[in-house]
C-alpha cells in the first residue's frame, strides 16, 4: 500500500534522514519505534507533505506521492494524527471535527463519520462545544484522532499518541487504534513506548540516526535484544 | 578583513570625494552634497537597523530633534550651530535610550518594534505641530545673512562649503560605523541581530547593547537633520518628523545593503543620481510618455517599486548580493564547463 | 568541592509541572549526564538553570553564589555556559566571528580576542573553516561551533543541550572525543543533556534521570543501565517480561 | 523580570479602575454591568455611562462622542481586514490603507463616470477590492512569504508608496469629492418611510451619510463575522490562523487560503471606501488615516481578533474625538498614540488577547 524508497529529508541545511526504506501492506499495523531524535517525526512529517523529501520516493496506493502538497495526500486518504496533536486551539472540539471532513468528497459523510466518531470516544460528544485548547491532554488526542477519523483514511499515521498520557489512558488510546485497525484502515505507528506499540503490530521497524536499522514481526522485535540496545545503548 | 583595510578604503573613497567637486558644475555639486548627506543619514540608520537588527521605522523622530534643537538654539539664544547640532545628538540620544529601553524593556521585537518606533515619531511630529514655541505648523526659517559665514554654518554664496561640511561628517560618522563594526560593540550587535538568545547565553546585556545601538544612530541622524536646517534654511514638523524622511533614511542602507559598512554608501551612489534622473525625466518626458510630464510622484513610486524588488529578489542588498550572483554565475559557468567535458568524454 | 547545586527546583507552565521538585549537585571536574524521555523536562531544567526562565520555587547555586532567577547574560559572566538543544549558529558571521563573541566576554581588544578565538576554532576542528559563513556549515559542523562559542567565554561549568541530536554515529563520535578533549584541557565540568545513549553512557561519570519533571534515579552509567524505573520510563512497564 | 508577568494585569487593572471612576463618578450603576448577560453588554455600559457623561459636558461631548462612535464603525471594519490578514499570514499590511485609497478611487470613478451610486457601487468595489488583493497576494506577498518580518513590512510599505504615487501620477493630488443629490432634508428611504436628514440623537447631529457609513460597516462586519464562524471557508480560515501544520493535515490547501484571506482583507477595505467618500474626499494619501488607526485597532483588540478589531474601532473613534475637546488645538490622533503606544508596551497581545 505504501512504499518509501530511500527517502532523505531534513530541516534547513540539516539533514535528519538518511535513506530510510519501508513497506506497508494493507490492513496491517506497522510500528516505527526508535530512540529520540532518530528521525521518526521527521519520516511522517514528510509522509504527509508537511516537510518535502530531498531525494527519494515515496510510492502510495500505486502514486508517486513524494511532491505532493498535504492537502492532496490528505484528499488520498493518508491522515496524520500529529505529535502535539496540532489541534486548533480557539476552536470547539465540533468544530474541530468538522474541519476533519473539510475536503468536499468528505462533506457528504460528515454526519455520519461524526456519529462513528462519538461512538468510538462518548467523551468528545459531552464536550462537543468547549473549546478545544481546553481539553485534558487525553481528551485532546482523542480529539485528534477523531479529527483524523473525520477525514477517512486509508492509511492512518499516528505520531506518539500516548505522549504524556497517564498509562491508564494510553491503554485506551492503543485499544482504540487497535478498533481501527479491525475496522479496515492501515496504521503506521510511531512510538517511543515499544512494548506496548509492539505487542498490537504485525510488524515493526526500529530506526536510529535517521535510517532503519532493524526490521521484523512485532514478535521478534519484542524478543530482540537489539531494542535495549537502540534505546539505552548497550 | 583587517582594521587598516577599512580605513584604507575610507581614505580612497575621501580622495575621490575630495577631488571630484574640481570636476563637477553647480548642478553636480548639488547631486554630491544630496548623495554624501543620504550616505550619512544611512550610515547612521545602518548602526541600529543594520548592526544591531532593530528596524526603525521612526528614524524622522531622531531627525527632527536635531534639527529643532540647533535651530531653535541659534535663532532664539544665538548659539552657533555648531554646538547646538551637538546638543541636538545629545537630546536625540536619550530620546532613542528612553524609547528603546521602554520597548525593548517590554519584549517589543520585530515588526512590534518598527511600529512602535512609526508610533514614537508620528508623535513627535504631532506634538512638534502643536508646540508654540517652536512656531507649531509653521516652522522655523534660518536668517539671510547675505554672503557666507562659518561660525553660523550658512553658506548663501558657496555650495562648496556645504559639500566639505557634509563630507567631513560623512568621514567621521563612517569612522564610528567601521570601529563600531571592528570591535566587541560591534561583534555584539551583529550578535543580536542574528540570535539574540545565543548572544544572551554568551554573556551579552542584550538590553544595554541594543539601547546603545539606539543612542549612537540617533545622535548621528540628530546631527544629520541640523545639518538638513542649516542648508535648506526651513524647517517645520511636517518636513523634519514627517514619514517621508524616516523612509527616505532607510532606503539606502537597504538598497546598498544593510549590515554592511558600505551598503548605506553604495546604496546612495546608486539611488541619488537614479532619483535626480526621474525627477528630470518627469520634467521632460520623450514624446510617447509625455502624459507624464510634471506629474509628481514618478521618483517616490520608484523607491517604492525598487523596496519591493529588494525585499523579494535581494534581501542582503547590493552588497551582499553581487557576489551571491558572481557566485551563482562562477557555479554556472563552471557547471556548464563540466558537462561540456563529460559530453566529450563520452 | 560542589561546583553546582540544584535545590528542590520547580517549574511549571499553567497547570503542567515541568520540574517538580528536583535537586542534586555537580562536583567539580564532573561529567553528569542527564537523561529522561521526550517531554520530561530536561531542556526546562537548563533553561531555569541557566536564566532563561524563572524557576517557581528551590535555588540554584552555582560556585557558592545563589544564581536563581540571574538573567541569562549574567549567569554566563559568572562562568556557567549552555549551549542550544537546536543550534543557534550567527548565520551571517562566519566561524571565527562566532567564537569571537564569545571570547569578548572577558576581554575588550581586538588582538587578543581574536587570537583567543581562533586557537579554539583550532582546537574543536573547524580551524579550516573559521572564515566560512557559519550558515555554510553542516549540523556537525555547526555543534562544532557551538561548543567553540561556549568554550571562547572562558566557563567553569558547560550546559550541553543534545550536541549530537541529528549526527551520524561517526559524527558523534568525533564530538565525544571534541568534549572529552574540552574537559581534559579546559579542566570544565559539564552537565549534559543527550539521547544518543552509548555517547553518554560513555562519557557521564554519572547519570541523572528525568521522567515526568521528577528526578528518578542519579547513579553510574552501569548502575541506570540496569535501574528497573529508568527502563520502565524509556520502554513501557512490561519490557522486564518481554526480555525473558 | 517578575514585572513582565504583571503587567498584563496591571494595565488591565488600570483601565478598570479609570471604567469604575467615570462610572462612578456619574452614578451609574455600574453593578448592573458586571452581569455579562449578552454579549453587547459592555457596550451598553458604555452607552449609558456617556449619556451620563454628556449631561454635564454639553453638546460638543455629545457630537464628539457621536462622531467617533460612527466613523469608529468604520475603523473597526478596516481593522478587521487588517487583523484577519495579520491572523492567518502574520504579516502586518502597512499597504492596506493605499489599497483603502485604491477604493476611493474606483468608486469615484464609478459616480463619476459611470453615475452609479457608491451605495450601489459596494456591489463592484467590494468583488474589485477582492480581485486586487488576491494579485497583490499573488504578485507581492507570496514570492516574500518566508523573508523576515520587518522585511514583510518593508514590502508593504513599498507596496504603499508604490500606490500611493501611482494615484498621484494618474490623479494628481487634488481631492475627488462626490455629491449625493439625496441624504438631506426629508428622505424617502427605499420607498418605506420619509426621514428627515441631519437626524439629531442627544442633540448631536447625524448626517445620513454618516449613519450609511456606520450601518454599512456595521451589516459588512456582521456578515463577514458570519463567515468566519459559520462557514467552512471561515472555519478553515480560523483554523489556519491557529495551527497551520494541522490545517494542512486536514487537507486545507493553507497557501490557498493565505490568498482568499488577503483578498477578504482586502475587500474589507473596499466596502469602508464606498462607505466613506461620500463625506471623505479621495486623495492619493486619504487610506493614511485609516491604516495609522487600523495598526492601532489592531494592536488595542489583539492580532488576528475580530471582536476586538470593532470595539478596537469604537474605542479608538472615540479617543481621537475626544483628544479633540479635552486638549483643544492638539491634533486627533494624538490620543490614539498615547493609547498605541501604552498598548505596545504593557499589553502587546492586545486588551482582549490571551496572555502570550
Amino acid at each position: 500500500m505504501l512504499t518509501i524508497e530511500n527517502l532523505e529529508a531534513g530541516y534547513g541545511d540539516v539533514k535528519v534522514l538518511f535513506g530510510v526504506s519501508l513497506e506497508i501492506q494493507a490492513g496491517e499495523i506497522v510500528a516505527l519505534i526508535g530512540a529520540n531524535g532518530a528521525g521518526k517525526t521527521t519520516t511522517i512529517k514528510t509522509l504527509s507533505g508537511l516537510l518535502r523529501a530531498r531525494s527519494g520516493r515515496i510510492i502510495y496506493d500505486g502514486q508517486d506521492i513524494t511532491h505532493w502538497q498535504s492537502h492532496k495526500i490528505v484528499a488520498a486518504g493518508l491522515i496524520q494524527v500529529a505529535e502535539g496533536r496540532k489541534l486548533f486551539p480557539r476552536l470547539s472540539v465540533l468544530e474541530n471535527l468538522e474541519l476533519g471532513s473539510f475536503l468536499r468528497k468528505l462533506r457528504a459523510n460528515r454526519a455520519k463519520n461524526l456519529k462513528h466518531v462519538y461512538s468510538l470516544f462518548p467523551r468528545l460528544a459531552e464536550r462537543k462545544n468547549q473549546i478545544a485548547g481546553t481539553l485534558s491532554g487525553g481528551e485532546q488526542q482523542m480529539l485528534a484522532i477523531g479529527r483524523a477519523l473525520m477525514s477517512e483514511p486509508k492509511l492512518l499515521m499516528l505520531d506518539e499518541p500516548s505522549l504524556g498520557l497517564a498509562p491508564m489512558l494510553v491503554q485506551d488510546i492503543f485499544n482504540v487504534v487497535q478498533g481501527i485497525n479491525d475496522d479496515g484502515t492501515t496504521i503506521l505507528i510511531v512510538e517511543q513506548n515499544a512494548v506496548q506499540t509492539l505487542r498490537m503490530a504485525q510488524r515493526g521497524y526500529v530506526m536510529e540516526h535517521g535510517k532503519i536499522t532493524l526490521s521484523g514481526t512485532g514478535d521478534e522485535l519484542l524478543h530482540d535484544d537489539r531494542i535495549r540496545t537502540a534505546y539505552l545503548g548497550l | 578583513m583587517t582594521i587598516s583595510r577599512d580605513y584604507q578604503i575610507l581614505a580612497g573613497l575621501t580622495l575621490v570625494f575630495a577631488i571630484l567637486p574640481l570636476f563637477a558644475n553647480q548642478f553636480q555639486l548639488t547631486l554630491l552634497i544630496t548623495l554624501l548627506y543620504w550616505a550619512y543619514l544611512g550610515t547612521a540608520w545602518n548602526i541600529m537597523g543594520g548592526y544591531a537588527g532593530q528596524f526603525s521605522f521612526g528614524h524622522s523622530a531622531f531627525f527632527g530633534i536635531g534639527a529643532y534643537t540647533s535651530t531653535v538654539l541659534f535663532l532664539n539664544y544665538g548659539i552657533s550651530p555648531w554646538l547646538g547640532m551637538f546638543v541636538g545628538a545629545g537630546f536625540a540620544a536619550l530620546f532613542g535610550a528612553a524609547m528603546g529601553f521602554l520597548t525593548f524593556r517590554f519584549g517589543v521585537k520585530g515588526h512590534f518594534f518598527a511600529l512602535a518606533t512609526f508610533a514614537f515619531a508620528e508623535m513627535s511630529r504631532l506634538i512638534a505641530q502643536d508646540s508654540d514655541f517652536i512656531n507649531s505648523t509653521i516652522g522655523l526659517t534660518m536668517p539671510i545673512i547675505g554672503g557666507d559665514s562659518w561660525s553660523q554654518m550658512i553658506f548663501e554664496d558657496t555650495k562648496l562649503y556645504y559639500y566639505i561640511v557634509i563630507l567631513g561628517m560623512l568621514i567621521v560618522a563612517t569612522m564610528i560605523s567601521i570601529w563600531i563594526y571592528r570591535n566587541k560593540l560591534g561583534y555584539y550587535l551583529l550578535a543580536i541581530r542574528e540570535d539574540e538568545d545565543a548572544a544572551a547565553a554568551l554573556g551579552v546585556d542584550t538590553l544595554r547593547y541594543k539601547i546603545i545601538a539606539v543612542a549612537i544612530s540617533a545622535a548621528i541622524t540628530a546631527i544629520g537633520g541640523s545639518f538638513f536646517a542649516q542648508r535648506f534654511g526651513f524647517i517645520d514638523p511636517a518636513l523634519v518628523f514627517g514619514v517621508s524622511i524616516s523612509i527616505a533614511v532607510l532606503l539606502r542602507p537597504i538598497f546598498g545593503g544593510s549590515g554592511a559598512i558600505w551598503g548605506p554608501l553604495v546604496g546612495a551612489i546608486f539611488l541619488t543620481p537614479m532619483e535626480e534622473f526621474t525627477k528630470i525625466f518627469v520634467r521632460n518626458p520623450p514624446e510617447f510618455l509625455s502624459f507624464m510630464k510634471g506629474r509628481a510622484g514618478f521618483d517616490v513610486l520608484l523607491f517604492g517599486v525598487i523596496i519591493i524588488i529588494v525585499v523579494i529578489y535581494m534581501p542582503d542588498g547590493l552588497v551582499g548580493s553581487i557576489p551571491q550572483w558572481l557566485e551563482r554565475l562562477r557555479r554556472r559557468l563552471r557547471g556548464q564547463s563540466q558537462s561540456a567535458t563529460q559530453e566529450a568524454a563520452r | 568541592m560542589t561546583l553546582l547545586t540544584i535545590d528542590h527546583l520547580t517549574k511549571r507552565f499553567g497547570g503542567l509541572i515541568a520540574v517538580d521538585d528536583v535537586s542534586f549537585e555537580i562536583e567539580q571536574g564532573e561529567v553528569l549526564g542527564l537523561i529522561g524521555p521526550n517531554g520530561a523536562g530536561k531542556t526546562t531544567l537548563f533553561n531555569s538553570v541557566a536564566g532563561t526562565y524563572i524557576p517557581e520555587e528551590g535555588q540554584v547555586i552555582f560556585n557558592g553564589a545563589a544564581i536563581t532567577g540571574l538573567a541569562a547574560h549574567d549567569v554566563c559572566q559568572l562562568g556557567l555556559v549552555r549551549t542550544f538543544q537546536i543550534v543557534k549558529p550567527f548565520a551571517a558571521l562566519n566561524v571565527l566571528d562566532n567564537v569571537k563573541v564569545g571570547a569578548y566576554l572577558r576581554n575588550n581588544n581586538s588582538q587578543i580576542t581574536e587570537s583567543k578565538a581562533r586557537d579554539i576554532v583550532d582546537f574543536v576542528g573547524l580551524g579550516d573553516l573559521a572564515h566560512q559563513p557559519a550558515k555554510n556549515l553542516t549540523t556537525a559542523g555547526r555543534k562544532r561551533l557551538e561548543l567553540a562559542r561556549a568554550l571562547a567565554t572562558e566557563p567553569k561549568l558547560m550546559l550541553l543541550d543534545e550536541v549530537m541530536a541529528g549526527l551520524t554515529p561517526t559524527e558523534s563520535q568525533q564530538i565525544v572525543t571534541v568534549i572529552e578533549q574540552i574537559k581534559e584541557e579546559y579542566h570544565l565540568t559539564l552537565l549534559v543533556i543527550e539521547h544518543v545513549m552509548q555517547a553518554i553512557m560513555s562519557l557521564s561519570d554519572r547519570i541523572a534521570v528525568l521522567h515526568h519533571g521528577q528526578l528518578i534515579a542519579i547513579d553510574t552509567p552501569q548502575a541506570i543501565a540496569a535501574d528497573k524505573a529508568v527502563i520502565e520510563a524509556y520502554l513501557g512497564k512490561e519490557f522486564q517480561f518481554a526480555d525473558n | 523580570m517578575e514585572w513582565k508577568q504583571y503587567r498584563g494585569s496591571l494595565i488591565g487593572g488600570l483601565v478598570v479602575i479609570s471604567l469604575f471612576a467615570i462610572l462612578i463618578y456619574n452614578n451609574v450603576d455600574w453593578r448592573a454591568c458586571l452581569e455579562p448577560e449578552a454579549e453587547g453588554f459592555v457596550l451598553s455600559c458604555v452607552a449609558e455611562n456617556t449619556s451620563a457623561w454628556y449631561a454635564r459636558y454639553g453638546v460638543v461631548m455629545r457630537q464628539a462622542t457621536v462622531s467617533g462612535l460612527l466613523i469608529g464603525g468604520v475603523y473597526g471594519l478596516v481593522a478587521l481586514g487588517l487583523t484577519m490578514i495579520f491572523g492567518v499570514l502574520e504579516i502586518i499590511n502597512f499597504a492596506h490603507g493605499a489599497l483603502m485609497t485604491v477604493g476611493l478611487y474606483i468608486t469615484f470613478i464609478l459616480f463619476d463616470t459611470f453615475g452609479i451610486d457608491p451605495y450601489l457601487g459596494l456591489f463592484i468595489t467590494v468583488p474589485l477590492l477582492f480581485f486586487i488583493g488576491l494579485i497583490v497576494y499573488r504578485v507581492v506577498i507570496h514570492p516574500a512569504r518566508d523573508a523576515p518580518h520587518h522585511n514583510q513590512l518593508l514590502l508593504t510599505l513599498g507596496l504603499t508608496l508604490l500606490i500611493e504615487n501611482l494615484l498621484l501620477m494618474v490623479f494628481t493630488a487634488t481631492p475627488r469629492a462626490i455629491r449625493l443629490d439625496y441624504g438631506r432634508g426629508e428622505t424617502n428611504i427605499l420607498g418605506l418611510f420619509v426621514m428627515q436628514f441631519p437626524i439629531r440623537i442627544w442633540r448631536a447631529v447625524i448626517t445620513f451619510d454618516k449613519l450609511l457609513a456606520f450601518l454599512g460597516a456595521l451589516v459588512v462586519t456582521a456578515i463577514l463575522y458570519t463567515i468566519i464562524q459559520k462557514t467552512d471557508l471561515g472555519k478553515a480560515i480560523r483554523a489556519t490562523a491557529q495551527e497551520r501544520d494541522g490545517a494542512a493535515l486536514v487537507g486545507i490547501n493553507t497557501d490557498w487560503i493565505n490568498m482568499i484571506t488577503f483578498g477578504i482583507g482586502t475587500a474589507c477595505v473596499g466596502a469602508a471606501a464606498a462607505l466613506v467618500l461620500p463625506f471623505r474626499p479621495a486623495d492619493p494619501t486619504a487610506g493614511n488615516l485609516f491604516n495609522i488607526t487600523a495598526f492601532i485597532i489592531v494592536v488595542l483588540g489583539g492580532m488576528g481578533n475580530a471582536i476586538g478589531a470593532l470595539l478596537g474601532g469604537l474605542i479608538i473613534g472615540l479617543t481621537q474625538e475626544l483628544t479633540g475637546i479635552f486638549f483643544p488645538g492638539s491634533p486627533d490622533l494624538i490620543g490614539v498614540f498615547v493609547i498605541f503606544i501604552l498598548v505596545l508596551l504593557f499589553r502587546p497581545q492586545g486588551l482582549l488577547g490571551q496572555a502570550a
